[in-house]
């Protein structure tokens, strides 16, 4: 079965590792937090320039100049540090921090992303994203594999005007786990009671299976 | 000590000066750290076809959204523009151009305009459509592109607290673009919540040194949060 | 919290992976916020043919100056290397290679380096000896040079207080080229006066965040002086 | 008679404003500090890092944390700035210090200065000469007029590598101050009892004269 956002989110925490610092991109990456497996300590970045994002404020613990990117009131966690847009863009751009989850419309097998613009549609802009993707060292891309009407959004080339260029490594989506190296999906993962048969109905890009792919599991 | 006293007590003064046609680059991510009155006595001095430098345009109603109402803004540099149906609506139907910039080279832009430097290479945005235009050069085995900096007839700028020669601090994540859009305004104007005796900011936790404030305006704020999210609604 | 617990307590771990051949960045102005127990290591160690980027090369027998005494230096990329006769000495010789930077271009190479910028345009020294060799480009009018970043292998960087995640603060002006210093090494090692609690740091008030460093080491600090002027002296 | 450092250091300072912000290089711009009219008030800028240098200290305020950028201690003034290096030549380079005061072997008609290295001389580098003269808006040069061999420092065009190009308004030397503009210096007054003939004999560059140049006055 299709995973839910949450085991998504979930499946993505598990490439956590101990001491890393992560960016956690809008909607399904902002779960991960939630995730974070027992025993490693990872620190969040958030790009409005904050380093060690906290959970969410109690109700009197609200405080307008502290937020995250997404706008959302967060809070910070001990240890946090707080700077300029200028310096936590160095901090992305200069390929400082370690990991950076975020979702997209369409990825590519040569690593390509679409996340930010639909022609015709209104363009209501690419706000970090694209700093994020061409700074990161490491990036994990989540999203649905096929769109409501079925049609793959793992494709050989990206239709739509892209975020990046040749800079996603890996995508989980709510069939699978790939990876992208080669020019080619790289199928490592399944959703558990999910067929390979159907990974492979939905991808259009090049897909590489082995043998054997096993199921996801989630501890 | 007149020449070092930038505090002003009206906000015609803190804006005087400001003509049609001129670019403003403002400080503030989205509803947080941006500078309310001075936002409001642009809308109140009616200044119009303006070119506005910041990352967001406020929300229908506040922050630089304000200035749509009346048409003010003739052009709009920014990273995103959601959530803020007027725009949109001028935006559809030509009244304002966009240029949207990510988010970090429009920071780094500012920076630079500030720093006295022209031009710097990014690799953001190369095979996008933020590459058209711009030269795409090879370095050391990578593609970057050229991007301008940025600066401004004027920059408004929020901080927390001040002093008489401009020195200021920010408070927590409000401080976000301010600190590079108070060096890049030709005259930066400074609305904070609380002006403080010159001494009282400890020499090395200044976060904008003053050289790069013209005026310091104390300003009364309502701080209006776009998204509360507390541990109840979501944990 | 192994993965953020950054201390070390030897100076053999602080410096373990340092390797013939190798670019160290340090930090300092002169004599003033020196990691002098870094540099101590690196003599200890004897690791040779250094490119080493730092505004100056210390003096006789203190600061990076004691890294000439057993010629560990092959280059040095600096602003000013008076008040040093033994640089004087291996440079005349053709032991040592020099590469004389601006001061403001050298610290802003080591900010674009760490903040991923690999090229930036400067007016600085247009039309003099250093313009050699560079591209020069006209951007609105004036003449600009093509100046690539820096980065190394290491940088060791002196801040005052650090806690285990690595953040720090500076005292007065030792901060100097140590903050950009910090951001340019593939690892950083910070040698600090005091390692406090995580939290006992403001996080508005950290001068550079954990995330550029890799060690925190605790150190003991002579804290030579260049020039002790005063009043009686002077006025 | 020709001016001693004091004087010019002194004949300097009248050019200061109320509110500006100067940066004094090492020598006789140094001194400059001693002189500030009553009335006004300047923030010393030292590139080291210090906006807002104060006095030297006493001899138990000594810190070696505090220097200036010519590695002297000092104080810093109530309402003080401390920062780094990048930051403080953003301030310079950009054009945001109103004054910068330095020392120079030789300039020339055109405003060019050659501060900072004589061929076959041991070169010490050039600190942040380059950058300050790039980036000031407004740059006076104090020297003497001529070398002990009596040849002329105030050139057609400089003989040594340059610091800077076309970036220098004002000369204030130990005969005379000057303007350069159009290609030429312009006597605008003389060190009380030198002769306008002793300025000529000493002015290699092209120097225009008015029919009555004043002696300079101290207050």
């Amino acid at each position: 079965m299709a995973l839910s956002r949450e085991q998504i989110a979930k499946r993505v925490a598990m490439e956590l590792q101990d001491g890393y610092y992560v960016n956690l991109g809008i909607g399904i990456p902002t779960l991960v937090a939630n995730y974070i497996p027992d025993g490693i300590e990872v620190i969040l970045q958030s790009e409005n320039g904050l380093l060690g994002m906290g959970p969410y404020p109690s109700a009197d613990q609200v405080d307008a100049d502290m937020i995250n990117a997404g706008k959302e009131t967060v809070t910070a966690a001990t240890g946090a540090a707080i700077f300029s847009s200028a310096e936590s863009f160095a901090m992305i751009r200069g390929g400082h921090v370690d990991l950076t989850v975020l979702g997209a419309f369409e990825v590519d097998q040569n690593g390509n992303i679409a996340s930010w613009m639909i022609p015709k549609k209104l363009v209501k802009g690419m706000g970090g994203a694209m700093d994020l993707v061409a700074g990161a060292k490491n990036i994990i891309c989540t999203m649905t594999h096929a769109n409501k009407h079925g049609e793959s959004k793992l494709l050989t080339e990206c239709s739509l005007p892209l975020t990046g260029v040749g800079c996603i490594n890996k995508v989980i989506t709510d069939l699978a786990l790939l990876e992208i190296k080669d020019g080619a999906f790289h199928l490592l993962e399944r959703a558990p009671g999910v067929s390979v048969d159907e990974i492979i109905a939905k991808t259009q890009g090049k897909l590489i299976v082995s043998e054997d792919v096993p199921e996801m599991t989630f501890s | 000590m007149a020449g070092f006293d930038k505090v002003v007590t009206s906000y015609n003064e803190a804006m005087a000066g400001l003509e049609d046609g001129m670019t403003v680059i403002a400080g503030g991510f989205g509803l947080c750290g941006i500078p309310e009155g001075l936002i409001a006595q642009i809308k109140h001095q009616g200044t119009r076809g303006l070119t506005v430098v910041s990352n967001n345009c406020g929300v229908d109603g506040f922050g630089l959204g304000v200035l749509l109402e009346d048409k003010q803004i003739s052009k709009m540099v920014a990273s995103y523009v959601g959530e803020n149906a007027l725009f949109e609506q001028q935006l559809l139907n030509g009244e304002l151009e966009v240029e949207l910039t990510p988010q970090g080279t429009l920071a780094e832009k500012m920076r630079a305009g500030g720093a006295g430097i022209p031009a710097f290479y990014t690799a953001t945005g190369v095979g996008t459509p933020v590459a058209d235009g711009k030269e795409t050069r090879n370095i050391n085995g990578r593609d970057y592109l050229l991007e301008p900096s940025i600066t401004g007839d004027f920059a408004i700028v929020k901080a927390w607290k001040a002093d008489r020669y401009g020195n200021c601090i920010y408070r927590h994540t409000a401080m976000n673009f301010n600190p590079m859009a108070a060096t890049a305004g030709k005259i930066t104007v400074l609305e904070v919540e609380e002006i403080v005796e010159p001494g009282e900011l400890e020499p090395s936790q200044i976060h904008t040194p003053g050289i790069y404030i013209d005026r310091v305006i104390k300003g009364e704020f309502e701080k209006r949060i776009e998204k509360v999210t507390t541990k109840q609604e979501n944990q």
